[in-house]
């Protein structure tokens, strides 16, 4: 009589325990149920989930939320990709307004054999911990050191080390903006990503100094300023500007520079020049 | 949210429906649990206590266990080991917790309450550090440590009454040590604490001159024998291990007539006078002073054989004029004579 | 009052529920990489371990002594703690977005993780009172927190420094793992 | 997928210890000795194929409120009768097993398999899995156990093997050698399966 008695105990007991954590939930579910905005759940899909913050809120789902609420703009987020912004905008039905996207560059050229260094650092691989070290082992103090800060901090990482300096590999870059911040150099900067020209150096010193420090440097002597046709080039402490706006991208610049700093990053359809030929050359080794 | 509305929220068809499926699943479940449960449980039970009888056996060979009542709390059984009605010890089953999780520690103690023996039945501490204060090696340091022995650490030695801890297994070491412990007390409380009630109708008075006789002792109350003569009580006394002595209550007519003398005689196992207490006396003062002076108590101290008074070989003198109230004592104490010589079945002389 | 404060002690230090049981390892290494999602796992630990231990010690002693079942305790607590897990998050999810925003993705990780059983088992079968159990659980999970935390620290020290390719990632946090719980063994000579 | 490169799959590349770093608590715990690990790895494996077995079998039934209460509920249900079974007739295994028997309820390899692969699967596939996924896990964790047994006690399942003159690093038998046991074993894991990974795919 023992051994059934003890089979009825347990079977009751779990029975009646799974009966009412049954009940508990059930109940529960239903009636806590949070009436959640449907579209939450698709837009939440079509951004790039990857809470990198650019967009100034605390993570893709949040944006979702402001999306939903219409506090925020599909352009807000700059890493969606061009056909995730117009499923945003059907999901929201709004008109998907144009917006070209960007991409990070980075203003410095000195590679380990056109730029030497002044010691040999051995301390943490980070560009915030080397600049402690007399802002750094290299000899021009306004060059990139090479040590990754921003490759780190890049979510698509699509920053590359290569002889000594960051590159930045333009097919992965989503225009973040999050490197431009963490270079403790401030060389990164943010341009269109279609075509641009940019100068690739950043040292303001005497034409005389850079060229103690780097085989490359811009010596702000001019000739580019002189020879552009659009009068796109100005020159601000000692370091060439091109303005982006009014660059009609003739190539003039790039050509007539002795120093050959000035990069012009053109499709990839176009003909590469002779820079941007060992530039890509360099990224896809 | 009104109860209305919760109950047809309960009726409607989800909230069952899931809550019926669960139910199903968990019931499912905690039917084959039980039949599994009903199959294992026998036969588990049935090899702990195999365990437990076999470690008992080598402790005591040739005895047989009786359970016995035992207060102590971290003692799970206590069994007393009897050979031929002679208790030759006790064996306690504790369970403590050790490093790892619980352990089952079986104490055998001797009579003289000394460890005869440890054995840890199971345990879960950790493999080649804890398991090693299961092994004999240090269970035998334990042997013949009474309940007051230290526990010493590693390095130092220890001396007579100390046992060594493991080295790197402190913690398991404690546990067992104190499982020991617990043992000894319980075993040691055994005898002191007062025995059940019944076997204790000792008045105070009585419990005290026994206890100045024979120290520490359980008086279990016997039934009188055939003749027990003037006695009206007797009782056995039992030290933890084994039988002390007697002790009778007899009363006797001395000087006084109306009321009659009771006297307390303690006689040891073998059934000579130990000595004797007057509990209750209406004599004159001075005559219950004088029968409880040394003098004429010694005289009985000893005897196995009834006193005479007719000045034989084991006779006793009487204290002149007071005749009566001695031979009140005299037939006192020849009855407990007669009465423990019959409860020892063996001939009076 | 005395023996609260040991047994707080002990489950805290002395018997720290990651370092020196090396029970809840799985959500350990996995969520050691930023404080923000160490300190949500540990709090939402913390909360789960408390309420659950309590209900699972009415449970025991209850339900399941009285009728001698304490074989089913295993079932019976699990079955317990999943539903208890899975109706707070509900709960959070209703009442305290934010907080289930920061806690929501760890919640339906505690389910597996063995601390809770380890705390509730623990409660029922040693624990006198209901109290002492409840605070067991509670200091249990503290000390889960603890690791959880140190580990963090230790996991950003990590990152910093330069690893042989195949000692990278977590062989490097399961050996910083073993020092620091060697660290915890200092605890064992507490004789309580 | 073809049974043998699921069986290669969950040994090698896809170990559920080693790479997915699932069910650590009970490999850490009960690897001091290879009887002991391989006793932990056998019940695993047994509890993960009846529950991959039978959650795949109801999956269907059992409806989306309650559903990991209830994989759990049947896992647990799993582990008891294997305790129970473990305490009646294997008693010394129990012994060294001890209170990790019933943490094989929350042990994430199997909860993981029954959410990610028994409930989509057929019985037979997802019991093919359960002993795959039991197989590497066994071997996992009788691999630490031998490296922990010989290195921390000189023995391997109970015989000597490095002689007498050998110290044994006591340290392994304890949490904090574990865990360093266990970090070195997955480094060599990691060395293999890069060089795997260059001269294979």
């Amino acid at each position: 009589m023992g051994v059934f008695h003890m089979i009825l105990n347990a079977t009751v007991v779990l029975g009646i325990a799974g009966a009412c954590m049954g009940v508990l939930l059930a109940l529960a579910s239903k009636r806590l149920a949070v009436k959640e905005d449907p579209k939450l759940a698709r837009l939440t899909e079509a951004l790039p989930g990857a809470n990198c913050g650019a967009c100034g809120r605390s993570g893709c789902r949040n944006m979702a939320e402001q999306l939903a609420q219409g506090k925020a703009s599909p352009n807000d987020c700059p890493l969606t990709s061009e056909s995730n912004r117009e499923e945003i905008c059907r999901i929201l039905d709004i008109a998907p307004e144009r917006r070209d996207s960007l991409c990070a560059q980075i203003l410095c050229s000195g590679t380990q054999e056109l730029a030497p260094l002044r010691f040999e650092y051995t301390g943490l691989r980070d560009c915030r911990a080397a600049m402690r070290f007399g802002g750094g082992n290299k000899a021009c103090p306004y060059g990139c050191l090479g040590y990754g800060s921003c490759a780190a901090v890049c979510p698509a990482n699509a920053i590359v080390l290569l002889n000594g300096i960051a590159t930045v590999d333009r097919s992965r870059c989503l225009g973040c903006g999050l490197c431009v911040e963490a270079c403790p150099k401030h060389l990164i900067r943010l341009l269109p990503a279609e075509l641009a020209f940019r100068v690739g150096c950043q040292n303001p010193e005497k034409g005389v100094e850079v060229r103690k420090v780097c085989q490359v440097g811009c010596i702000s002597c001019g000739i580019c300023q002189k020879n552009c046709p659009a009068d796109a080039i100005t020159m601000e402490n000692g370091v060439a500007v091109i303005d982006q706006a009014r660059c009609t991208h003739c190539g003039l610049c790039a050509e007539k520079c002795p120093r050959k700093v000035i990069w012009c990053l053109k499709d990839p359809v176009a003909a590469p020049t002779k820079e941007e030929e060992n530039n890509d050359a360099v990224l896809s080794e | 949210m009104t109860l209305k509305k919760l109950t047809s929220q309960l009726r409607s068809g989800s909230v069952w429906d899931i809550a019926s499926r669960l139910l199903t699943i968990t019931f499912l479940v905690g039917l084959c649990l039980a039949g599994v449960y009903a199959l294992t449980s026998p036969v588990i039970s049935a090899r702990e206590e195999q365990a437990r009888q076999s470690a008992m056996s080598t402790f005591f060979p040739g005895c047989h266990f009786t359970q016995i009542s035992c207060q102590a709390p971290e003692v799970e059984r206590l069994y007393k080991a009897e050979e031929a009605s002679q208790c030759s010890g006790y064996c306690a089953l504790l369970s403590v917790n050790g490093y790892g999780g619980n352990m089952e520690v079986m104490v055998a103690v001797n009579a003289d309450g000394r460890v005869r023996g440890v054995e840890v039945l199971s345990h879960s501490e950790t493999q080649n550090i804890g398991s090693l204060a299961a092994q004999e090696s240090f269970l035998s340091r334990f042997k013949g440590k009474t309940a007051d022995f230290g526990l010493v650490q590693a390095p130092n030695v220890p001396d007579e009454n100390q046992v060594q801890a493991l080295s790197g297994a402190t913690r398991s070491s404690r546990a067992v040590a104190s499982a020991v412990t617990a043992a000894l007390r319980a075993v040691e409380n055994l005898a002191v604490a007062p025995p059940t009630g019944e076997e204790d109708k000792l008045l105070p008075s009585e419990t005290s001159a026994l206890k100045n006789w024979f120290g520490e002792v359980i008086a279990r109350p016997v039934d009188l024998p055939a003749e027990h003569g003037a006695a009206v009580e007797v009782w056995q006394l039992h030290s933890p291990t084994q039988l002390v002595g007697y002790a009778v209550k007899t009363q006797t007519v001395g000087q006084n007539e109306a009321f009659k003398i009771t006297t307390l005689i303690g006689f040891n196992a073998s059934g000579a006078v130990i000595s004797y207490e007057i509990l209750e006396s209406f004599e004159l003062e001075s005559f219950t002073a004088a029968l409880l002076r040394d003098d004429f108590r010694l005289q009985f101290v000893g005897r196995t054989v009834p006193v005479t008074t007719d000045g034989g070989e084991n006779s006793v003198e009487l204290i002149p004029n007071m005749e009566k109230s001695c031979r009140a004592i005299v037939k006192a104490v020849n009855d407990g004579l007669q009465t423990v010589a019959a409860l020892q079945g063996g001939a009076a002389q | 009052m005395k023996d609260l404060l040991l047994l707080s002690l002990n489950a805290i230090l002395i018997e720290n529920v990651i370092l020196v049981k090396c029970i809840g390892i799985c959500p350990f290494l996995g969520v050691a990489k930023k404080t923000s999602t160490a300190c949500g796992m540990g709090l939402a630990v913390l909360f789960v371990v408390t309420f659950s231990s309590f209900v699972t010690w009415l449970f025991q002693h209850w339900v399941l002594a009285p009728l001698g079942l304490e074989y089913l305790q295993t079932v019976a607590f699990i079955l317990i703690i999943a539903s208890l897990v899975q109706l707070t998050e509900m709960v959070l999810k209703r009442f305290m977005p934010p907080l289930y925003e920061a806690l929501g993705i760890y919640l339906p990780l505690i389910t597996t993780n063995c601390a809770v059983l380890y705390a509730a088992l623990n409660g029922a079968r040693d624990m006198g009172s209901l109290f002492s159990a409840t605070v067991n659980g509670f200091m249990t999970a503290a000390g889960f927190l603890l690791a959880l935390l140190l580990f963090n620290g230790v996991h950003q020290r990590l990152q910093q420094c330069e690893f042989p390719p195949s000692l990278k990632g977590v062989p490097a946090e399961l050996i910083s793992a073993g020092l620091l719980s060697m660290a915890f063994m200092g605890f064992q000579g507490f004789s309580l | 997928m073809k049974p043998l490169k699921q069986l290669k799959n969950a040994l090698l590349t896809q170990n559920p210890v080693l790479n997915q770093l699932l069910g650590m608590c009970s490999v850490l715990a009960v690897s001091t000795t290879v009887s002991s690990a391989f006793g932990m790895g056998v019940t695993v494996t047994a509890v993960l194929i009846c529950s991959n077995v039978f959650i795949s079998l109801l999956s269907p039934v059992i409806p989306q409120q309650v559903r990991i209460v209830s994989y759990i509920v049947i896992i647990a249900g799993f582990v008891t009768a294997a305790e129970l079974l473990i305490n009646a007739f294997f008693p010394s295994l129990a012994s060294s097993l001890g209170v990790f028997i019933p943490l094989i309820v929350v042990n994430c390899i199997i909860l993981a398999r029954d959410e990610m692969f028994a409930s989509k699967n057929s019985v037979p596939a997802s019991a093919l899995d359960g002993l795959f996924m039991g197989l590497g896990y066994t071997a996992a964790i009788v691999l630490l156990g031998a490296l922990r047994e010989v290195l921390g006690n000189g023995t391997l399942a109970g015989i000597p093997v490095l002689g007498s003159g050998f110290r044994p690093i006591l340290m392994l038998n304890f949490a904090p050698g574990a865990f360093i046991a266990l970090g070195l074993l997955l480094a060599l894991v990691q060395k293999l399966t890069a060089r795997l990974g260059q001269k294979g795919e």
